[in-house]
């Protein structure tokens, strides 16, 4: 089993070295052959661990060398296969696999195919470190790994110049880049803020080995720890109000997309929080954790507007993902540990597949990414539209796919808790989120061909690459189905993660999943209505509207990119001027050269003394003498 | 009685005309004079103490004084010579080459 | 070999007289040999190093003047030994690495001086040895700004000399002062720093010494407002005069508080910890600020070095293992980093003649080994795991968040700050579009400088995966001190301070 | 009594004396008040007892001292009255009244003199001359050497400084002459 263990970490790295030999090299499609091979070995890898735990139960823990050691600190490299982070592993891997496969079809035509793979490799190792690591550090590496390779995806066209918000709100990708990696290193500080609290109360960093030791904390230290690791969570979960780096990403390749600001690497802020279930179960942190459920609502519902009026169809799946992501979080908040996990899974695989599709009507329409610019799309692309409309089904919340299940009980989760407003709230954004998955899915591949106009011939992705996406297909309509069998095989690793809901819950299960149904089936109504009818009744812009004030609030995202440019990015440049030339170089280098130019100016003016004149010498040598000798005889008096 | 501050204040009296012809002269010449004023003050005191403490290190300084003093007068008259061949004055006023 | 130590000091040095001899066309292939045989024997050093103890070790002792205790004493232990071989690593390489440069013979000569000299300070037990080869690295330093720097040379290499060489005086007055208590406690003059440490000082001395000498190495370091000479000094040096300049010249500021202030003041350093960590993150925060307004990428540098030496001081003043021995790595790491930095923008420099970032934009393109080695540097730099630069980053912050942890948060920013203004320098010279003219003819790294800058990626990648074989004996000779110092300290408070790591007081 | 008398007769005589050193405008007079005072310093050498130093100072200053100087004088125009722009008469006088007054002031209060120790005190019933011919061949011999040595240097110093182109007037402009030569030799030419 150990063995595999390294195979399911190891073999993305290898792809990851291999492609990076040829990175400065041609296109080679060889290269994106292997690494697609050698993530495959992982999934293999990882799908045959997850069903040698499933069968036998026995947790593979693995040591694998040394890493820091000083004073009384030791941390090595250690793993971990439980159930968690098999769930996770087998996510990760399995997507990634399709991501992978797809990407070479999708980038077939740039110059640096092969770095591409080598980075998106490099993702999945690190990925795979996040996961597998069996102590908080070893999860930083991973962390700290994931972040890099976002950079370096989100940047990968880095060529492209700065624009204009108003043009392009994400500006550039080697911008957004910057912002994703800034962003996520100030959550990065929280959580090692958080590490550190850990290790001086229980003098360890393994899992293991800190749960233990949680009875034993002050409550203080709890909180703290508890706050410290969820401002982590928050950053590369994306939660508000470091949310803004997540939709701006959208300027890396699709396939990052999918992969990375949807699947997983944004879950690992929702992983960290499962991870850590033992620390946020504990009744002193119930605040934090209600925080958690609350802050997860909000983002749920004000990525979700956000969604409603955007016009680019990768920064609405970006925002589905971020109000998915505060599911999660609620779920994870409220205590339904395994649920909130198994949304994260179902979400990777429907939301994967929305991307993947996005991708490739964005082949099909030459990069363009505007709504307004598509419908009707249908007729030439069909294997894509039945995917997105699929993945669009399941991010809805219709039954029988995946999404129904994990979110009606994330839904009920919030029912049982007694937190109603949260509910209603969760309920209100499961149907703005069927209405703006809709309203993407209506205007792109119904309604009147607008596209034909602009000069665009669209076509359909290649063959293979549509079978590739296949599993994620299959995957996001079953996956509810074995709800059951998962949470019998979740339930295994200890109590903390058991979640339950109680009998008269139960008991309503039915009316409110209708509910949440109810509301889906009405967005998408609505959605339908205004969308996606053609002749008379088909949509048209509505220029006046979309000057109304709401209607600007929610395109400007609600102005808090604006805000964060005006009152955090700027101030701080101008800060950093004002340091540098007033500060620094006038008052505190001027304080030194004035004490140069002082030495340097009393020689410049007693430079007069030195008239030459022996005779004008021998007076101040008097002067002095005379001086001395009063001081002499002054101090001899005193004295 | 004469006691030792006796001596010692008329060697500070002699130091101090010693010290004004100092000041005061502009001549080269009359510059080594006034030194040698200030020189024989000093060498008063020496003796005074020497004697009042009944140790001669005093007069030893003393008489290094005037070994001393010997041997500046011997070099300053050479370039007091030298000088005067060069620039016809001993004058200090005309001397000054050395303006910073 | 029983005086390696000697043979280290005082090879470069011979080698050095040696060299004036040399034809000037073998000039840098006489001085890349002589670093490398340096490198090899400070590896040697390594290797018969005995890491398991944590004293000093290879200790040599000759009398220079009897009468007043000053003798030629040298030795080495955990802390130094590495610090060692980063000088002459780094020696090596930036030679290795040096391209067309005016008077390269004498640069070769002044650089073999400059290597005596640092190594000198970092095996000297002595302090008047110490303070010898203290002064004498100013000299060379001096004349490789002075003679090859930029425009504004003349007043970059005064400023730097006046300014440590003041420094370094009023170090001296303390110095003579321990002489002089050490006199008239014991009766006998000594000027061994293994002497001084016997010496138990009441607590206003302490403060009064450690003023003394904080000034000095405080400039030396230079922590904030001693720091508006490094601008300059970096900004005119040539490219190796930086590397050295921010590699090793920084480090034995640190590496005197490690070897004089905490042993000998252990009370008054428990008292300055506030003092010392508010000026840290200081300097952390504010010059990390500052490279950001930058244009300059050699100045970005610049300060940002300025903002991990805070790094590396705050962990001095952990007061515990884990900090101490995170800033002695720290202190090896950033010197690496910083080093390979300043090699590549000089080679930038030296293609395009300008280090102005507007100037550049779009160089991935063009130089892509070039990007990636400077990208890897820059992870380093903001503290990547699984680089050299996390180590000891997080040690230090892991070590200063039992002392106070607002200010580890504060300190904490720089992993921000300093994605900030690094990106930023990746962002306007690799990134966008590739606009100028000149930058498109720009041709990526030739193989010298392709060779001389791998081992240093290699190294960082090695210590940041592994880096116990170093971490070792650092922490070995880090728990020592603190025992010592913990076993020293007069004042109630400074006892509780100190903490002395568990499994050091199960091997007493 | 005697001593009194004597002390007090010397100190106005060479207190006047040396104030005619320091302000006349004639060389010759202020050299012959300094030789003059010179021979009464050496009085209160020995009515302190130092007899071996008065004498030293009788033959060393007067005797050699102002011969050098008298001699040297003879290179300058010794007989005219100098001219001086004499510096501020109120500085100079301040000063040297300040000195005089803070050394007195000193002097006159004995705060240092329980201080001095005697080191080498003199022996009974011995000679002056022979004490410091003791002292001097025995605890300073070596500044004794030094200072033997350095007036040797002195010696030749002063040779060589005076002695350079003895041959030459100092009086007479030589240039002068130079050019009366060359004048000639032109007129010579043109005839």
């Amino acid at each position: 089993m150990e063995n595999l263990v390294y195979v399911a970490l190891f073999a993305p790295f290898v792809g990851s070295l291999f492609a990076a030999l040829f990175g400065m090299s041609e296109r080679r499609i060889f290269v994106g052959i292997v690494a697609s091979i050698l993530i495959g070995i992982a999934f293999l890898a990882s799908a045959t661990l997850a069903y040698n735990l499933l069968m036998t139960g026995d947790v593979v823990q693995i040591r694998m060398m040394d890493w820091i050691s000083a004073g009384d600190f030791n941390v090595s490299f250690g793993f971990v296969v439980d159930q968690i982070s098999v769930t996770m592993m087998t996510v990760v891997s399995l997507v990634s696999t399709v991501v992978h496969i797809y990407a070479i079809g999708y980038m077939d035509h740039d110059k640096s195919f092969n770095r591409f793979f080598s980075y998106l490799s490099a993702f999945v190792f690190s990925m795979m470190v996040l996961v597998m690591s069996d102590n908080f550090l070893g999860l930083f590496i991973g962390w700290e790994g994931v972040g890099v390779c976002s950079w370096l995806l989100v940047g990968f066209w880095y060529h492209k110049p700065d624009q204009a918000r108003e043009d392009n709100p994400s500006i550039s990708p080697s911008w957004a880049a910057n912002e994703a990696f800034i962003m996520n290193r100030i959550a990065d500080l929280g959580m090692l803020v958080g590490i550190f609290i850990l290790y001086w109360n229980t003098g360890s960093l393994q899992y293991d080995e800190v749960f233990a030791q949680l009875p034993y904390l002050s409550d203080a230290v709890l909180k703290g720890a508890a706050i410290a690791l969820f401002i982590g969570a928050m950053g590369k979960s994306a939660q508000f109000p470091l949310h803004t780096w997540l939709t701006d990403a959208m300027e890396g390749p699709t396939p990052v997309s999918a992969l990375i600001h949807a699947a997983t690497m944004v879950t690992a802020g929702v992983f960290l929080v499962i991870r850590a279930n033992p620390l946020y179960s504990m009744e002193a942190v119930e605040g934090v954790s209600f925080f958690i459920a609350s802050l997860g609502t909000f983002v749920a519902f004000y990525a979700a507007s956000m969604a409603l009026v955007e016009r680019d169809l990768k920064r609405i799946i970006a925002y589905s993902t971020l109000s998915q992501l505060g599911y999660m979080f609620a779920a994870a908040g409220l205590g339904a540990y395994w649920i909130a996990l198994f949304h994260l899974a179902a979400h990777a695989f429907f939301k994967a597949l929305l991307f993947l599709g996005g991708g490739n009507v964005m082949h099909a329409m030459h990069d363009e990414l505007d709504l307004f610019k598509m419908g009707n799309l249908r007729k030439e692309m069909r294997g894509t539209w039945i995917y997105m409309t699929l993945a669009s089904v399941a991010l809805a919340g219709l039954p029988p796919l995946a999404g129904f299940w994990s979110k009606d009980a994330i839904i009920e989760t919030a029912f049982n808790e007694h937190t109603y407003f949260l509910w209603g709230m969760l309920v209100l954004t499961a149907g703005m989120t069927a209405f703006y998955s809709f309203r993407q899915i209506f205007l792109s591949f119904h309604g009147e061909d607008r596209y034909t106009a602009l000069g665009f011939h669209p076509h359909e992705m290649y063959k293979f690459v549509l079978v590739a996406m296949s599993p994620l297909a299959v995957l996001a309509v079953i996956t509810g189905w074995f709800m059951g069998s998962y949470k019998a095989f979740i339930y295994k690793i200890g109590e903390s993660v058991q979640y339950e809901m109680s009998a008269h819950t139960h008991h309503l299960a039915n009316y409110l999943g209708l509910i949440v149904i109810f509301f889906a089936v009405t967005g998408i109504v609505i959605a339908y209505l205004k969308y996606a009818r053609t002749g008379e009744k088909a949509w048209k812009r509505d220029e006046e509207k979309e000057q109304g004030f709401f209607y600007k609030l929610l395109k400007n995202q609600y102005y808090v990119p604006k805000f964060y440019e005006e009152f955090i990015t700027k101030p701080y440049m101008m800060l950093s001027e004002i340091f540098w030339t007033k500060v620094d170089l006038k008052i505190v280098d001027g304080t030194v050269d004035s004490i140069a130019k002082f030495f340097y100016g009393a020689g410049d003016k007693t430079r007069s003394m030195q008239t030459g004149n022996l005779s004008n010498y021998l007076n101040w040598m008097a002067v002095g003498a005379v001086l001395l000798l009063t001081i002499a005889a002054v101090s001899a008096m005193i004295g | 009685m004469i006691g030792l501050s006796h001596y010692l204040v008329i060697s500070a009296i002699l130091f101090s005309i010693g010290l004004v012809g100092v000041l005061r002269r502009r001549n080269l010449l009359m510059l080594f004079f006034a030194t040698e004023v200030m020189l024989n003050a000093v060498n008063i005191a020496f003796a005074a103490i020497s004697h009042y403490y009944n140790d001669l290190t005093g007069q030893m300084f003393a008489f290094f004084i005037i070994a001393v003093a010997a041997s500046e007068v011997a070099v300053g008259l050479g370039i007091l010579i030298v000088l005067y061949k060069k620039h016809g004055s001993l004058d200090l006023d005309d001397l000054a080459s050395m303006r910073g | 070999m029983e005086n390696i130590l000697s043979i280290l000091v005082f090879f470069p040095a011979v080698a050095g007289l040696l060299g004036f001899v040399i034809d000037k066309d073998s000039a840098k292939a006489y001085g890349v040999t002589v670093a490398a045989i340096e490198f090899l024997l400070s590896l040697w050093l390594w290797f018969s190093f005995d890491t398991a103890s944590a004293g000093m070790q290879f200790v040599e002792m000759i009398p220079l003047i009897p009468d007043m205790g000053i003798s030629y004493y040298v030795g080495a232990d955990g802390i130094s030994l590495f610090i060692i071989i980063m000088t002459t690593l780094m020696t090596l390489i930036g030679m290795a690495s040096m391209g067309e440069t005016k008077n390269i013979k004498n640069m070769i000569v002044t650089l073999l001086f400059l290597e005596m000299t640092m190594i000198g300070v970092f095996v000297a037990l002595d302090a008047i040895i110490f303070y010898l080869f203290w002064e004498l690295s100013l000299v060379p330093m001096l004349y490789i700004i002075g003679a090859w720097g930029g425009p504004l040379r003349v007043y970059a290499s005064i400023k730097f000399f006046l300014y440590t060489f003041t420094g370094s005086l009023i170090m001296l007055v303390g110095m003579l002062f321990v002489a002089y208590i050490y006199h008239s406690l014991t009766g006998v003059w000594s000027f061994a720093i293994t002497d001084w440490y016997a010496l138990v000082l009441p607590v206003d001395y302490q403060l009064w010494l450690f003023a003394a000498f904080f000034i000095g190495f405080a400039i030396k370091v230079p922590m904030f407002p001693f720091h508006t000479w490094i601008p300059y000094a970096h900004g005119q040096a040539p490219t190796i005069g930086s590397v050295i300049l921010a590699a090793v010249l920084l480090k034995m500021g640190t590496y005197g508080f490690v070897r004089f202030s905490l042993p000998m003041f252990p009370d008054a350093s428990v008292m300055a910890i506030t003092p010392v960590a508010v000026l840290s993150l200081i300097m952390i925060v504010y010059t990390a600020m500052i490279a950001y307004a930058q244009k300059d990428i050699k100045q970005v540098i610049a300060y940002s070095s300025v903002s991990h030496m805070g790094i590396i001081m705050l962990g001095l003043f952990a007061m515990n293992a884990e900090g101490l021995s995170g800033s002695v790595f720290q202190m090896l790491s950033h010197g690496i980093v910083s080093g390979a930095l300043f090699m590549l923008v000089g080679m930038i420099y030296e293609r395009r003649h300008t280090k102005l970032m507007s100037e550049f934009g779009g160089l991935a393109s063009v130089m892509p080994k070039f990007a990636v080695i400077f990208g890897v540097m820059l992870m380093a730099s903001v503290g990547l795991p699984l680089t050299i630069g996390f180590v000891g980053e997080f040690l230090v912050l892991l070590g200063f968040y039992q002392v106070s942890p607002i200010i580890t948060i504060i300190a904490g920013t720089s992993i921000i700050l300093g994605a900030v203004y690094m990106l930023r320098v990746m962002k306007f010279t690799f990134f966008g579009p590739l606009n100028n003219e000149e930058n498109k003819k720009l041709k990526d790294l030739n193989r010298r400088e392709t060779w001389s800058l791998i081992p240093l990626v290699a190294i960082v990648i090695w210590l940041g995966v592994y880096p116990k074989p170093v971490l070792e004996p650092i922490d070995n000779s880090v728990k020592a001190l603190l025992n010592f110092m913990d076993e020293k300290a007069l004042t109630k408070e400074a006892k509780d301070m100190i903490r002395v790591a568990k499994s050091s007081k199960e091997v007493k | 009594m005697y001593e009194i008398v004597a002390f007090y007769l010397f100190s106005a005589l060479t207190i006047g004396l040396f104030l005619v050193t320091v302000m006349s405008k004639n060389i010759l007079y202020s050299m012959t008040s300094l030789a003059s005072g010179m021979v009464l310093i050496s009085g209160f050498f020995f009515i302190l007892g130092a007899d071996f130093l008065g004498v030293v100072q009788l033959i060393v200053y007067v005797g050699a001292i102002m011969a050098l100087y008298s001699f040297a004088m003879m290179f300058f125009d010794a007989t005219r009255d100098i001219k001086e722009k004499n510096t501020n008469n109120t500085l100079v006088f301040l000063l040297g009244g300040l000195t005089a007054l803070v050394l007195v002031l000193m002097f006159a209060a004995p705060i240092y003199s329980e201080n001095i120790q005697a080191l080498y005190p003199m022996h009974e019933g011995v000679g002056n001359a022979q004490d410091v011919g003791i002292v001097l061949f025995t605890k300073y011999l070596v500044p004794f050497e030094v200072a033997a040595l350095m007036l040797l240097v002195a010696m030749i110093a002063g040779i060589i400084l005076a002695g350079k182109k003895m041959d030459e007037s100092l009086t007479e402009d030589m240039s002068a002459d130079d050019e009366i030569v060359r004048e000639t030799e032109i007129e010579k030419d043109d005839k």
